[in-house]
C-alpha cells in the first residue's frame, strides 16, 4: 500500500520508491525506462541489465500489531509526540468524525513537529480497515513546507539590528548628525526632525524653529523629495495627462505646483514641476511617494500612451535640495550667488533660474511650502553639504535656523498646505480638500477625472478637509482624534476625525487639520472631540490660519 | 448566472506556525512599525501571520520573499525567537476589494445579498459582521453600521479606505 | 570652494576581495528608440550603442551598458573633471535631447561607482543577489540590473573577476555597511 | 516563488518583479461617455481566474519595461510571456 505522486505540473518524474518501486530489480527498471521517456531517449546505459538480487518477500501493511488484550486495555500510540493511540482514532470514528482532516484534529494525530511523518500512514490504514474503505478514497491531509523544521534565524539571515531595514541617507546627513539632530524615518529615509538645543524637548525645539523661520531665516533639507527628469517633444502633453491642472502654457522658466490622481479619482501624489525647456521638465514628488509615482507614469506611457515621446529618468539621488525660507533669505542668498537679480520682476514666486555656485552648475527654485518667501537651490549631491554650510555661514547674521520635518509639518498647516497622505488617505478627491480651483475645466482628460463626476464622489455632504480651533488655544488635538456633534446620544455618530494637529507659535495658539462630513458647509460650527478624561470643544474654520491674504 | 460582478481579488495570505514551546504570550502582539503579528496557540506553536503576495493565486503556498520579511520582522520584535523553528508555512486564499473594506450587502436582486471581501481582517470581525448581515437580510435594509459596505460604492466612489488599517499588507 | 564629498570614500581589503569607491566619474543616462538616435550616439562617442541586452561596449575612455531596449547608461573609465562631464553632457544633450531624439541626463551624483577585485567577488554578491551569476561570470562586458541586500544595483563585469557596481547615492552608505560586513564571512 | 522570463532580460528570480493585475483591460479613450457602472466596471472589476490568466507584470527592478505574462493561478506555471501591445501567444 502506497501513495504515489499524482501528475506534476512542473518538469520532473519520480523514481525508486518513491514511485511505489521496492524491490531494487523494479528500482533499476522502472527508471531506465522512465527516464527514457523523460527525456525522449531510445535507450541508456541501463538498459538490459542483469540484475541479480535478492527479494522480500511476503511483505504486509500491518497498521495495528494484534493483541490478545482487548484494545481498551492497550495503548497502541500513534503519534509518539501528540500521545494519540488507535483507540483515539476509533473514537473519532464512533463520534462521527469521517473527514481525514477532522480526524487529524481530533485525536491530533499528525499535528507534532514531524506533521505525521511517522504516524499518518498508520492513522489511515487503522480508519480504512475500522471504516471498511479503501485507504486511497480517504485521501491525506495537507503537508506544508518546510519538510524539516528550520530555524527563524537561518531563514532571516543577517537581515537583523541595522540590517533589518535599509536606511537612505540625504548629501547633508552627516551635517545634521554632527549638529545633534533628532531623526524620523520617512519611508526608507533618515531626514532631520528637529535640532534640540541643549535640553530642548521636541515641542520646545519646534516651537524655536518655527518662529525663527517665520521671523528671520530657515534651512530645511529637502533632498528627499522625489524628482524625475522629463524629457521629449509630448512632455507637456503628458502632463497635461497626468495632473488635473493644465500645463501647455507653462512659461520656460516657471513652476507651477500640480495634484495626481488615482484613477478611482482620489488624491495620489503631489508636486511642484519646473518647465526648464521647451521639451525639459523636473517633476517633484513626495518622499514617501517618489518610486511609486515613477512607475505609474511608466506604466502609463508604455502601456497605455505609447504614442507619447516622452522619456522618464529618476534624478532624485543627483540633486542635494538646500531649502532656505523667511523674511531674510533673499539677503543669505544674495550672498551666495551675488550675482543673480532677485527682484521680485526677474525672479517671481513660482519661477527658476539657472545658476553658478563657485563655478558648479546648480538650479535655484523660488517656491515655498511654509508660506514665507523661499528658495530651494538644487545642486549636485557631492557638493549639497558645502552649499548648506556656506548657506549656513552666510545666515549667521540672521539667526538662521535649521529645522526639520516637524516644524515644516507646522509652517505648511498654517497656511493649510496638505500633506498628501497624511491629510488624505484613498477617499479624498480634490473637490473633498476644497482645491477646486486646480481642477482643470478644459481639459478632455486625465486620470482621474471621470471619477470626480460619480454619483457619490459629486455629492456635497462628503467628508471634506477643514481647519478646527479649540476653545481653550493651549489645548492641542491629537491627531487621529474622532470628531461628533452631540456627546449625550448613544452611539455617538462619528463626523469625521483630526489629520494634522499643532500647537503654533506664530499664532499662540493650537491649530488642526481635520476632514469631517460636510465640513464646507459647517464653517463656525461647534462641535466636540471627545477623549478618555475629558471633551475638547472646537470650531469649524477655514483651511487657512495664517495671513490668509498672502 | 445572475451576471453581476465583484470587484475582488484572491490572494494568498501567508502564515506560519513555529514549534511548539511553553506559554511565552498570553495576547496577540501585533506591529504597525515592522509589520507582523504573533499569538500562541493553546498547543505552544507560535502563530505568526505575513503579508499578502501581490498576485493572484490559488496555490495555498506564496512566495518565500514574504516569509522572509515577516520572520525578519518577528525577530526585530524578538530576538530571541531566533532559534525557534518554523514548523509549517501555508497561504490561506483571502478575497480583496480594491479599498480593502468588505462587502456587507443586499444587491439589485431581490433576496441575493453578500458578506465578502473581508481581505486579511476577517476572524476578527465574524461576530460582528454575522450580526449586521443578518440584520440586513432580516429586514431586507443594511444596519446603520454596515451601511457604508454597500456593494455599489465601487460604482457611486465612495470607498472607504482601510488599507492603512492592519498591520499586514494588503 | 565649494568642498566635493561623497557618502563612502572608502576602499577596503579582505582576503581574495576588495572593493573600493571610485568617484567622480561621468554617468549619464540616455533614452531614444529609433535609428537616428543610435547612429547619432555612436558618432558622437565613436562607440556602437549595445543593442543585445544585458550587454555593453567600451572604449578606452567610455563604456555604455544596455538597460532596456531604449535606456542606456554612459559612464567614464577615469576620475574626471566636472568642467569635462558638463562639456559632455551639454554636447550630448544639444545634440539629441534639443533635437527630439531622445533624453539626456546626468546621473553622475545619482549614483555611486563601487568597484569590486577578486576570487571572491562573486560569493559576496550572491549573498544577497537573486540574480544567478553563472553565465555572467565568463561574459567579459555582460550587464545586469539586479537587487543586492534588497537595493537597486547595475553591475557592469568589466574583466574577469572585477566589476563596477552601481548603487544610488542614498542607499550607499548602507550597502557599503552591508557588503563590509558580508565581506567578513566569505 | 517563481522564474520569470523577462522578454527583454531573460530568465530572473520572481522577487525582481512586481505583479501589476490582469492584462489586457484597456483604458477607454472617451471616459466622460462612459455611464458610472461601465467606468466601476474598468476601474475594479476583475476576473480573477482559477486557472489561465492574463496578467501584467513589471521588471520592477531590472529593465522597468511592463510586459504580460499566461499564468496558471492553480499552480503558479507560468506558459507564456509577451511584450506589451503584442498579441497573446495562447488562447
Amino acid at each position: 500500500m502506497f501513495f504515489l505522486p499524482d501528475k506534476s505540473e512542473l518538469d520532473q518524474i519520480s523514481v525508486g520508491s518513491c514511485n511505489g518501486d521496492f524491490e531494487l530489480e523494479e528500482v533499476i527498471k522502472n527508471t531506465a525506462n522512465s527516464i527514457n521517456k523523460f527525456l525522449k531517449v531510445k535507450n541508456n546505459d541501463y538498459e538490459n541489465l542483469e540484475i541479480i538480487s535478492s527479494k522480500e518477500i511476503d511483505k504486509k501493511n500491518i497498521w495495528l500489531l494484534p493483541s490478545d488484550k482487548p484494545l481498551g486495555k492497550t495503548k497502541p500510540f500513534l503519534d509518539f509526540q501528540n500521545d494519540s493511540t488507535a483507540n483515539d482514532i476509533k473514537l473519532a470514528l464512533r463520534e462521527g468524525f469521517k473527514s481525514i482532516e477532522h480526524v487529524k484534529r481530533y485525536t491530533t494525530t499528525g499535528m507534532a513537529t514531524d506533521q505525521g511523518k511517522l504516524s499518518n500512514m498508520h492513522a489511515l490504514g487503522i480508519i480504512a480497515e475500522t471504516a471498511g474503505v479503501k485507504m486511497g478514497e480517504l485521501g491525506t491531509t495537507t503537508f506544508r513546507p518546510p519538510y524539516t523544521p528550520l530555524t527563524f534565524g537561518a531563514i532571516v539571515g543577517r537581515n537583523v539590528g541595522e540590517f533589518f531595514d535599509i536606511t537612505r541617507r540625504t548629501p547633508i546627513h552627516d551635517w545634521h548628525v554632527e549638529n545633534k539632530a533628532e531623526f524620523e524615518n520617512v519611508g526608507q529615509w533618515k531626514r532631520a526632525w528637529y535640532y534640540p538645543i541643549g535640553n530642548e524637548n521636541m515641542h520646545e525645539a519646534v516651537q524655536r524653529e518655527s518662529k525663527a523661520a517665520r521671523d528671520s531665516a530657515g534651512i530645511l533639507d529637502a533632498s528627499t523629495l522625489g524628482k524625475i527628469d522629463i524629457q521629449g517633444s509630448d512632455a507637456s502633453e503628458f502632463l497635461n495627462r497626468v495632473y488635473t491642472n493644465a500645463w501647455s502654457k507653462l512659461e520656460i522658466g516657471k513652476c507651477r505646483y500640480g495634484l495626481m490622481l488615482n484613477e478611482d479619482g482620489m488624491v495620489y501624489d503631489d508636486g511642484v514641476t519646473t518647465r526648464l525647456s521647451e521639451n525639459h521638465y523636473l517633476m517633484t514628488t513626495t518622499t514617501g511617494g517618489a518610486a511609486n509615482v515613477l512607475s505609474k507614469l511608466e506604466d502609463y506611457l508604455q502601456t497605455e500612451w505609447p504614442e507619447l515621446d516622452v522619456y522618464l529618468t529618476s534624478v532624485t539621488d543627483h540633486y542635494g535640495t538646500v531649502s532656505i525660507c523667511g523674511p531674510n533669505s533673499k539677503k543669505i542668498l544674495s550672498k551666495i550667488i551675488p550675482g543673480l537679480d532677485l527682484s521680485d520682476k526677474e525672479f517671481p514666486h513660482m519661477s527658476f533660474k539657472n545658476a553658478l555656485i563657485d563655478n558648479i552648475k546648480c538650479r535655484v527654485m523660488r517656491i515655498s511650502f511654509t508660506g514665507e518667501h523661499s528658495y530651494e537651490i538644487n545642486i549636485q549631491a557631492s557638493y549639497a553639504k558645502s552649499v548648506w554650510e556656506k548657506c549656513y555661514e552666510a545666515g549667521k547674521e540672521f539667526n538662521i535656523t535649521p529645522y526639520g520635518t516637524e516644524t515644516m509639518h507646522l509652517l505648511r498647516a498654517e497656511k493649510g498646505f496638505i500633506i498628501a497622505g497624511q491629510d488624505t488617505d484613498g477617499t479624498m478627491t480634490p473637490l473633498d480638500l476644497q482645491m477646486d480651483w486646480i481642477i482643470s475645466k478644459k481639459k478632455y482628460d486625465f486620470i482621474g477625472k471621470r471619477s470626480l463626476y460619480r454619483s457619490d464622489t459629486i455629492r456635497e455632504d462628503r467628508k471634506q478637509l477643514v481647519g478646527l480651533l479649540t476653545e481653550d488655544p493651549k489645548e492641542i488635538l491629537e491627531e487621529g482624534a474622532q470628531i461628533v456633534a452631540e456627546t449625550n446620544k448613544q452611539p455617538i455618530e462619528m463626523l469625521g476625525h483630526v489629520t494634522s494637529s499643532y500647537f503654533s507659535p506664530n499664532l499662540n495658539k493650537s491649530i488642526a487639520l481635520a476632514v469631517i462630513k460636510n465640513g464646507k458647509k459647517l464653517k463656525g460650527q461647534k462641535l466636540f472631540v471627545p477623549m478618555k478624561n475629558k471633551t475638547i470643544n472646537v470650531t469649524i474654520t477655514d483651511t487657512v490660519f495664517l495671513d490668509k491674504k498672502k | 448566472m445572475v451576471d453581476l460582478k465583484l470587484p475582488l481579488e484572491s490572494k494568498p495570505l501567508q502564515a506560519l506556525v513555529s514549534e511548539p514551546v511553553k506559554p511565552i504570550i498570553d495576547t496577540v502582539v501585533m506591529s504597525n512599525a515592522v509589520h507582523a503579528y504573533v499569538s500562541q496557540s493553546d498547543k505552544g506553536e507560535l502563530v505568526i501571520g505575513a503579508g499578502t503576495d501581490a498576485y493572484v493565486s490559488y496555490t495555498q503556498r506564496g512566495s518565500h520573499d514574504v516569509v522572509e520579511g515577516t520572520l525578519k520582522a518577528i525577530l526585530e520584535l524578538y530576538p530571541i525567537f531566533s532559534r525557534m523553528k518554523m514548523l509549517r508555512q501555508w497561504g490561506g486564499i483571502v478575497d480583496i476589494c480594491p479599498d480593502a473594506s468588505p462587502i456587507i450587502s443586499k444587491t439589485h436582486i431581490k433576496g441575493l445579498y453578500f458578506n465578502c471581501g473581508w481581505g486579511t481582517g476577517g476572524f476578527k470581525a465574524t461576530p460582528g459582521s454575522g450580526d449586521l448581515f443578518a440584520h440586513t437580510i432580516a429586514n431586507d435594509e443594511p444596519h446603520k453600521l454596515n451601511a457604508d459596505f454597500n456593494i455599489n460604492r465601487f460604482v457611486s466612489g465612495d470607498l472607504v479606505d482601510e488599507h492603512g488599517a492592519a498591520a499586514v499588507a494588503h | 570652494m565649494l568642498k566635493f564629498s561623497t557618502p563612502i570614500s572608502d576602499s577596503k581589503e579582505y582576503s581574495e576581495i576588495k572593493i573600493s569607491e571610485v568617484e567622480p566619474i561621468i554617468k549619464i543616462n540616455l533614452r531614444g528608440k529609433n535609428r537616428d538616435f543610435i547612429t547619432k550616439i555612436g558618432k558622437e562617442l565613436s562607440i556602437i550603442l549595445p543593442v543585445d541586452p544585458n550587454t555593453s561596449s567600451s572604449n578606452e575612455k567610455l563604456n555604455l551598458l544596455w538597460l532596456s531596449p531604449d535606456e542606456w547608461f554612459l559612464y567614464s573609465n577615469d576620475k574626471i573633471d566636472l568642467k569635462d562631464t558638463n562639456s559632455l553632457e551639454d554636447k550630448l544633450f544639444n545634440e539629441i535631447s534639443k533635437v527630439k531624439l531622445g533624453s539626456v541626463t546626468n546621473v553622475s551624483d545619482h549614483w555611486i561607482m563601487i568597484n569590486l577585485k577578486g576570487t571572491k567577488v562573486y560569493e559576496l554578491l550572491s549573498a544577497g543577489c537573486p540574480f544567478n551569476f553563472n553565465n555572467f561570470k565568463n561574459s567579459n562586458g555582460a550587464v545586469t540590473q539586479t537587487l543586492l541586500n534588497h537595493i537597486d544595483v547595475i553591475i557592469h563585469n568589466k574583466n574577469v573577476n572585477d566589476l563596477n557596481l552601481f548603487v544610488r547615492r542614498s542607499f550607499s552608505a548602507h550597502l557599503w555597511l552591508w557588503m563590509n560586513d558580508s565581506a567578513r564571512f566569505i | 516563488m517563481f522564474l520569470i522570463n523577462c522578454p527583454y532580460c531573460g530568465e530572473r528570480d520572481q522577487s525582481e518583479f512586481s505583479a501589476g493585475g490582469e492584462a489586457h483591460i484597456v483604458r477607454p479613450k472617451q471616459p466622460t461617455e462612459l455611464s458610472d457602472d461601465q467606468w466601476a466596471e474598468f476601474l475594479f472589476m476583475r476576473k480573477n481566474i482559477k486557472g489561465v490568466q492574463f496578467e501584467r507584470w513589471n521588471h520592477a527592478h531590472g529593465c522597468r519595461k511592463w510586459f504580460n505574462m499566461v499564468r496558471d493561478t492553480s499552480n503558479d506555471k507560468i506558459h507564456a510571456v509577451y511584450k506589451m501591445g503584442e498579441k497573446p501567444p495562447i488562447k
